[in-house]
């Protein structure tokens, strides 16, 4: 590839090795976060390949073209693949590494060789992940949630699986960690807390529950682990267990999970509202604190996947009310986003629509969400297709379409080349309207009564899931085009500025693509990171 | 927009949707409006300079305290119809509800037996729920009820009025394998006179149901896979099976046509991947070698050698 | 960049650290000869954590050490003691 | 900031020696605070154990107990006071490279090791003797116990194998520090290391300060 812009950019050096090696080995923060990209783009696609298999067979009532073994497979690894492989790392891994460093005036994280070493805890587990499917006796069919005690039962494939959640976990902490430290350790001169740009201090928040949470899904799949080979018993009831005990332990890691797909996500459009609305953005403290709120609560909130299953009252009517008081601090961004763009001068550029868009999907996955968090309301809609389409809303709706405004907005410094706009947003629109159809259907079939992971249906429900079939290709369409549109664009696009947004952090201030050492000279931060005048 | 509503609860349920949705219409419309105002109205070629608006500690706490209220006004309203939920009426129908893989069973307090849920209609109804292998799920959309069934769970229930005559359905709604979509069942809302009398017609089983192995047969939920009436689950039906041909493939791969036999069927049981039926998926039925003890087999291959009354 | 703090513990401290200890271990051995019915649990936990506390102020070394680690230690152990109560909101009203 | 000029080859030959070494520059207060981090997430790892054993012990409180009578308590004992000793002298050898007596340093980084070696051989015949009886996950006895015992049974093996899979790691960390003290790469300007490995070393020791009483005296 021919990056003529900059001559000691960090594509053209790497360490003393040259070509593909080069990339392999190299510690550079920008060259880790690229390589994560595209791991986790290719999975993201064999996931949305596999999320249109279902959603053909679910097209019509009755066995069209898959078993029903293989249509519970289908999900499962559909899930696994999209939390642990795409979403969970997604933003943090990609974006966080590629970025953080630099807007916070580091050349690189704390830990280099650790940050290498978790990509490759990283691949290790995705290797995994892909073995579960063809070794043995077949693919994983226990969901993504490994409910036991069908989990320590199930002739399949559940422990790759599970080795291959468990090993990316590890990634996951480490990543964490690293950036826990960076932010502590290799900020700027001058660059205080409350100097820092939103986007690390999301990933700030977002690391501690990468760290705190992950260690208790690491120990419960091992238990689960242990169960299934040694017959040691803690949930399956023939060997004395308690079932529910798991559904605790896996959502105390679970939920707060969810916590770290969008809070990255949400730090991706705080950088770019005020970069296209030429304003200081609204809030600071609020959406700083605000972050951090989320993620201490959001630990404390896991038991509202099990209002259902069996627990205490007491425990249900807890776990609701700490549910809707982590609802508030989203609200607040929210508010204070849309009031960043109030008297600003906005310049709607692709990376801006795929941020309105966010903010449109997040509201209709965050608002279906307190209708789960409610008590009476969750009894119903509880495993219906309600919540398959709350957590697509607000995972692939908030926290994918962040990745993709995220991807339009750093593209150009990733590249130093600029893709075509009018391409970037037809092809917003087109995924807009795919994700509205495949979707909105679903909450409506989920109020009527359909349960989730079901292969095959009522003909009531026909209508909705047709509907949501055809949806699903318009998506595939769209992405079709952002795909073509990127590739296209980082070989042969044009040339870029080294801002050409006009942002004021301080990845913008150096030249695109950035050189290996991010600045000649650790800047000196006196000013706020958006001071706009 | 929700489908029927036949119990109690619907009222409380629906009421507190309607709620939660409407406060959240509000919300998305205004918000989403004034998005869209802005993007017009303080678009670039409109408004080339921007206006830095100072930060107002005030209306940070607005929005700090109006959602705060409002998301507890949310909760109150989803606790307050979620509540008797929990709070069984005195005098209430108790029924015994057990599941397993796949289907749902009833037994009410005389002994009598049944595959579908038939209750009195307008009467406190209490289930009791059961599960004999993992986790299922009892779900009754019409009424706006669902409750896990957990494997050694003691005292879970559920409980409702049924305020229609009519049959809804019942479903299962916690993932429990592959034949998960197809655990349903139904509840049968009928008058009160009818009901008694329904309640105490006990049809008398079969001789051949009467015996030790189709009992086993039962508790084990191997009739949740194997049908006994000639049909095809997700295992060969076990109607005319004994003494027959069959296809199988064995651990490498080769078809063999064997006799069914107590060996063959013991061995089924034991290690069913090593001969797999044609036509059906290995990996399916699990070794049952810790579960079934030997009499328990013999029981079972004497219910298979008996052959059919009629 | 500074690289750190740094104290130097006289080994009498640790010696008398570690006496400390063996008393708190004897102490746990002999309490649990008698029965304090529902207590016996917290009193074997009070005295564990006494134990953790002396271990992790003097031998790793957080006496010392800057305020950041004293804080996310006691946070990480905060957040464990909330997990744990609101467990037992499920396991307590069953 | 300025735009970058570009560079002449002779520059970016420097640029490149420098991107090599820049990442090595010496924080050791960073790598503190990362194995501190770390140090979290074990505590958590082992957290969530004792939460399963704490929601079984108010389920089964008397199961508990009558299974806990065939622990070792004796055993158990002194495997705690090793791990307190140890742990002591862990901390004091980071006083002795402080002082840069390199001798006494290695010296009590032996001991530790040793320390460790003695504990697993006092585990081995503890757990040997519970195979002896025929109480191991999976054992026909096993299943015959009521429901809590089994269960204690299982917390049992578990959590003390998981600790003392930690006492390994534990001590093949410590004897990395040990040669790198012996080479001098660890030395009294720059010993993060040493005192990493000690806090991982006084980790394991806090693991176990709650894992004996909970387990061997229930009474
Ligand atoms: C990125 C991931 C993500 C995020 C951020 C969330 C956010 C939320 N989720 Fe979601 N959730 C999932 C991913 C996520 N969820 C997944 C994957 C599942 C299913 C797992 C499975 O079973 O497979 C799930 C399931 C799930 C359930 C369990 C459903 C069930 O199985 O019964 C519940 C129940 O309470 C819930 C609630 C919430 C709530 C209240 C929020 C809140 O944080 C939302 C807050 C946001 C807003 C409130 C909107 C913005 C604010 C405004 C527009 C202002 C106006 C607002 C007010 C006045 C309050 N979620
Ligand atoms: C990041 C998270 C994520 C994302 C992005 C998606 C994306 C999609 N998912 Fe999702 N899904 C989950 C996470 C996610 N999913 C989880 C956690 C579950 C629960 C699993 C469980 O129950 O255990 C689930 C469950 C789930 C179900 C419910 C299964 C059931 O309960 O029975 C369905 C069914 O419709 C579905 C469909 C889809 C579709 C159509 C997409 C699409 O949006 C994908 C779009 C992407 C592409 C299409 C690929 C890129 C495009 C091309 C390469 C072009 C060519 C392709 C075509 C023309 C098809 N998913
Ligand atoms: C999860 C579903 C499932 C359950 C539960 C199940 N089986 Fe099966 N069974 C199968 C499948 C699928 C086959 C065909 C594949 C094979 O031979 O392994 C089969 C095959 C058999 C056969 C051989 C049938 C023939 O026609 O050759 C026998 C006998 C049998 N099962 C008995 C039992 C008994 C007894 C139980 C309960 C204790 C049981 N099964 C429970 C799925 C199941
Ligand atoms: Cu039973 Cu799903
Ligand atoms: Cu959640």
């Amino acid at each position: 590839m021919e990056y003529s812009a900059i001559e000691n950019s960090y594509f053209k050096i790497g360490n003393k090795h040259k070509g593909l090696l080069g990339w392999l080995t190299s510690t550079d923060h920008k060259r880790i976060g690229l390589m994560y990209m595209y791991a986790i783009i290719s999975f993201f696609f064999i996931g949305g390949i596999l999320g249109g298999v279902m959603r053909t067979e679910l097209a019509r009532p009755g066995q069209d073209f898959l078993s029903a073994q293989t249509y519970n497979a289908v999900f499962t690894v559909h899930g696994v693949i999209m939390i642990f492989l795409v979403v969970i790392p997604g933003l943090a891994a990609v974006f966080g590494n590629l970025f953080m460093p630099i807007m916070i005036g580091a050349r690189d994280v704390s830990f280099p060789k650790l940050n290498l070493f978790s990509f490759y805890i990283y691949m290790l587990g995705a290797v995994l992940a892909v073995i579960s499917l063809f070794i043995g006796k077949g693919a994983p069919d226990t969901g993504w949630t490994f409910y036991a005690p069908y989990s320590t039962q199930s002739g399949t494939n559940v422990i790759a699986a599970v080795l291959a959640a468990f090993v990316l976990g590890f990634s996951s902490i480490l990543t964490g960690l690293n950036f826990i430290v960076t932010i502590h350790r290799l900020r700027a001169p001058g660059m205080t807390w409350f100097k820092m740009p939103l986007f690390p201090w999301s990933l700030y928040a977002t690391a501690w529950i990468q760290l705190l949470a992950t260690p208790i899904v690491g120990i419960t799949l091992l238990m689960l682990v242990a169960e299934r080979l040694f017959k040691i018993g803690f949930f399956d009831p023939n060997l004395g267990g308690d079932p529910i005990l798991f559904q605790h332990l896996f959502w105390i890691y679970s939920h707060p999970a969810v916590y770290v797909m969008i809070l990255p996500a949400m730090g991706v459009i705080t950088e770019i509202i005020p970069t296209f609305a030429k304003r200081k953005v609204y809030g600071y403290k609020a959406i700083a604190l605000s972050s951090v709120a989320i993620a201490a609560v959001g630990y404390l909130v896991w038991g509202h996947h099990m209002y259902t299953a069996g627990m205490s009252g007491t425990a249900r009517w807890v776990f609701s009310f700490l549910t809707f008081i982590v609802a508030v601090p989203s609200a607040i961004k929210v508010f204070n986003w849309i009031s960043t763009m109030y008297k600003g001068s906005i310049s709607l550029e692709p990376p801006f629509y795929f941020a309105m868009a966010f903010i449109f999907n997040f509201m209709i996955g965050g608002l279906t969400g307190l209708i789960l968090g409610s008590l009476a309301t969750n009894i119903h809609v509880h495993d219906t297709s309600f919540v398959v389409a709350h957590f697509h809303y607000i995972v692939f709706g908030g926290m994918g379409f962040a990745f993709l405004a995220a991807l339009h907005y750093w593209f150009p410094k990733i590249y130093g080349r600029m893709y075509n706009h009018k391409m970037a947003n037809w092809s917003c629109v087109i995924i807009f309207i795919g994700f509205t159809t495949l979707y909105f259907p679903l909450f409506i079939i989920g109020l009527q009564g359909m349960p989730r992971r079901y292969f095959d249906y009522l003909p009531q429900f026909q209508t909705g899931h047709f509907i949501s079939t055809i949806g699903a290709f318009i998506l595939g369409l769209g992405f079709l085009l952002i795909f073509i549109n990127l590739v296209r664009s980082a070989k042969k696009g044009k040339i870029t500025t080294s801002n050409p947004w006009g942002g004021l952090t301080l990845e913008w201030q150096i030249p695109s693509p950035p050189t290996v050492e991010n600045f000649e000279e650790i800047p000196v931060i006196t000013e706020g990171p958006y001071e706009y005048k | 927009m929700f489908g029927t509503g036949a119990s109690n609860f619907v009222e409380g349920v629906d009421k507190t949707f309607f709620i939660i949705i409407g406060i959240g219409a509000l919300f998305l419309i205004g918000l989403t409006m004034l998005m869209l105002i802005f993007m017009i109205k303080y678009n670039k070629k409109r408004h080339p300079i921007a206006v830095q608006v100072k930060e107002r500690m005030s209306l940070e706490l607005t929005w700090v305290i109006i959602p705060l209220i409002i998301v507890l006004l949310m909760f109150y309203y989803g606790y307050i119809a979620y509540k008797p939920m929990r709070e069984v009426p005195e005098g209430a129908l108790n029924i015994k509800a057990i599941a397993k893989m796949w289907d749902f069973s009833f037994e009410y307090e005389n002994g009598k037996e049944s595959n579908t849920l038939v209750v009195p209609f307008n009467k406190p109804i209490k289930l009791n729920l059961f599960s004999k292998d993992i986790v299922h799920s009892f779900y009754v959309p019409a009424f706006r009820i669902k409750e896990d069934m957990v494997p050694g769970l003691k005292d879970n229930f559920m409980w409702f009025i049924p305020t229609e005559l009519g049959k809804f359905d019942i479903m299962c709604a916690e993932y429990c394998g592959v034949r998960h979509s197809y655990m349903m069942s139904s509840v049968e809302v009928i008058p009160e006179a009818e009901y008694n009398s329904w309640i105490t017609q006990i049809k008398k089983k079969s001789m051949k149901e009467e015996m030790k192995g189709f009992e086993i047969l039962k508790n084990n939920a191997c009739t949740g896979c194997h049908s006994t009436d000639g049909s095809k689950l997700v295992g060969p039906t076990f109607k005319e099976m004994f003494g027959s041909d069959v296809t199988v493939i064995t651990e490498d791969g080769k078809e063999q046509t064997v006799k069914i036999d107590e060996e063959y069927i013991k061995n089924s049981i034991l290690t069913p991947d090593k001969q797999v039926v044609k036509g059906f998926n290995k990996g399916l039925m699990r070794p049952y070698n810790e579960i079934l003890k030997d009499e328990d087999i013999k029981e079972i291959i004497e219910y298979f050698k008996t052959p059919d009354e009629d | 960049m500074s690289n750190g703090k740094h104290h130097i513990t006289d080994y009498k401290t640790y010696a008398w650290v570690l006496v400390i200890l063996l008393f708190f271990t004897a102490l746990t051995v002999f309490v649990s000869w008698f029965d304090f019915k529902a207590l016996t649990i917290a009193v074997a936990l009070i005295i564990a954590s006494i134990k953790v506390t002396i271990v992790l102020t003097y031998f790793m070394h957080l006496k010392y050490d800057y305020l950041v680690f004293r804080l996310m230690v006691s946070m990480v152990f905060l957040l464990i003691a909330l997990v744990f109560v609101i467990t037992f909101f499920d396991y307590l009203f069953r | 900031m300025r735009q970058q000029p570009k560079t002449s080859n002779q520059k970016l030959e420097t640029i490149m020696n420098h991107s090599i070494t820049h990442t090595e520059h010496r924080d050791d207060l960073g790598a503190k605070m990362g194995m501190w981090l770390f140090i979290f997430t074990e505590l958590l790892l082992f957290g969530g154990l004792f939460i399963v054993y704490a929601v079984y012990r108010s389920q089964y409180p008397d199961d508990f107990q009558i299974a806990a009578t065939q622990l070792n308590t004796f055993i158990g004992t002194l495997n705690t006071i090793i791990l307190l000793v140890s742990s002591m002298t862990v901390a004091m050898s980071i006083t002795a490279l402080q002082k840069g007596n390199k001798k006494l340093t290695i010296y009590l980084l032996g001991i530790t090791i040793l320390f460790a070696i003695i504990f697993l051989v006092n585990k081995y015949f503890e757990w040997g003797a519970k195979f002896h009886h025929h109480l191991y996950p999976g054992s026909e006895l096993m299943l015959t116990l009521k429901r809590g015992e089994l269960l204690f049974f299982s917390l049992y093996y578990f959590m003390t194998g998981l600790h003392a899979l930690h006492i390994v790691v534990g001590m093949v960390i410590l004897i990395v520090v040990l040669l790198k003290v012996k080479s001098g790469k660890i030395n009294n300007t720059d010993f993060v290391l040493l005192e990493n490995g000690g806090l991982y070393w006084h980790l394991v020791d806090l693991i176990w300060i709650f894992l004996f009483p909970l387990l061997y005296l229930i009474t």
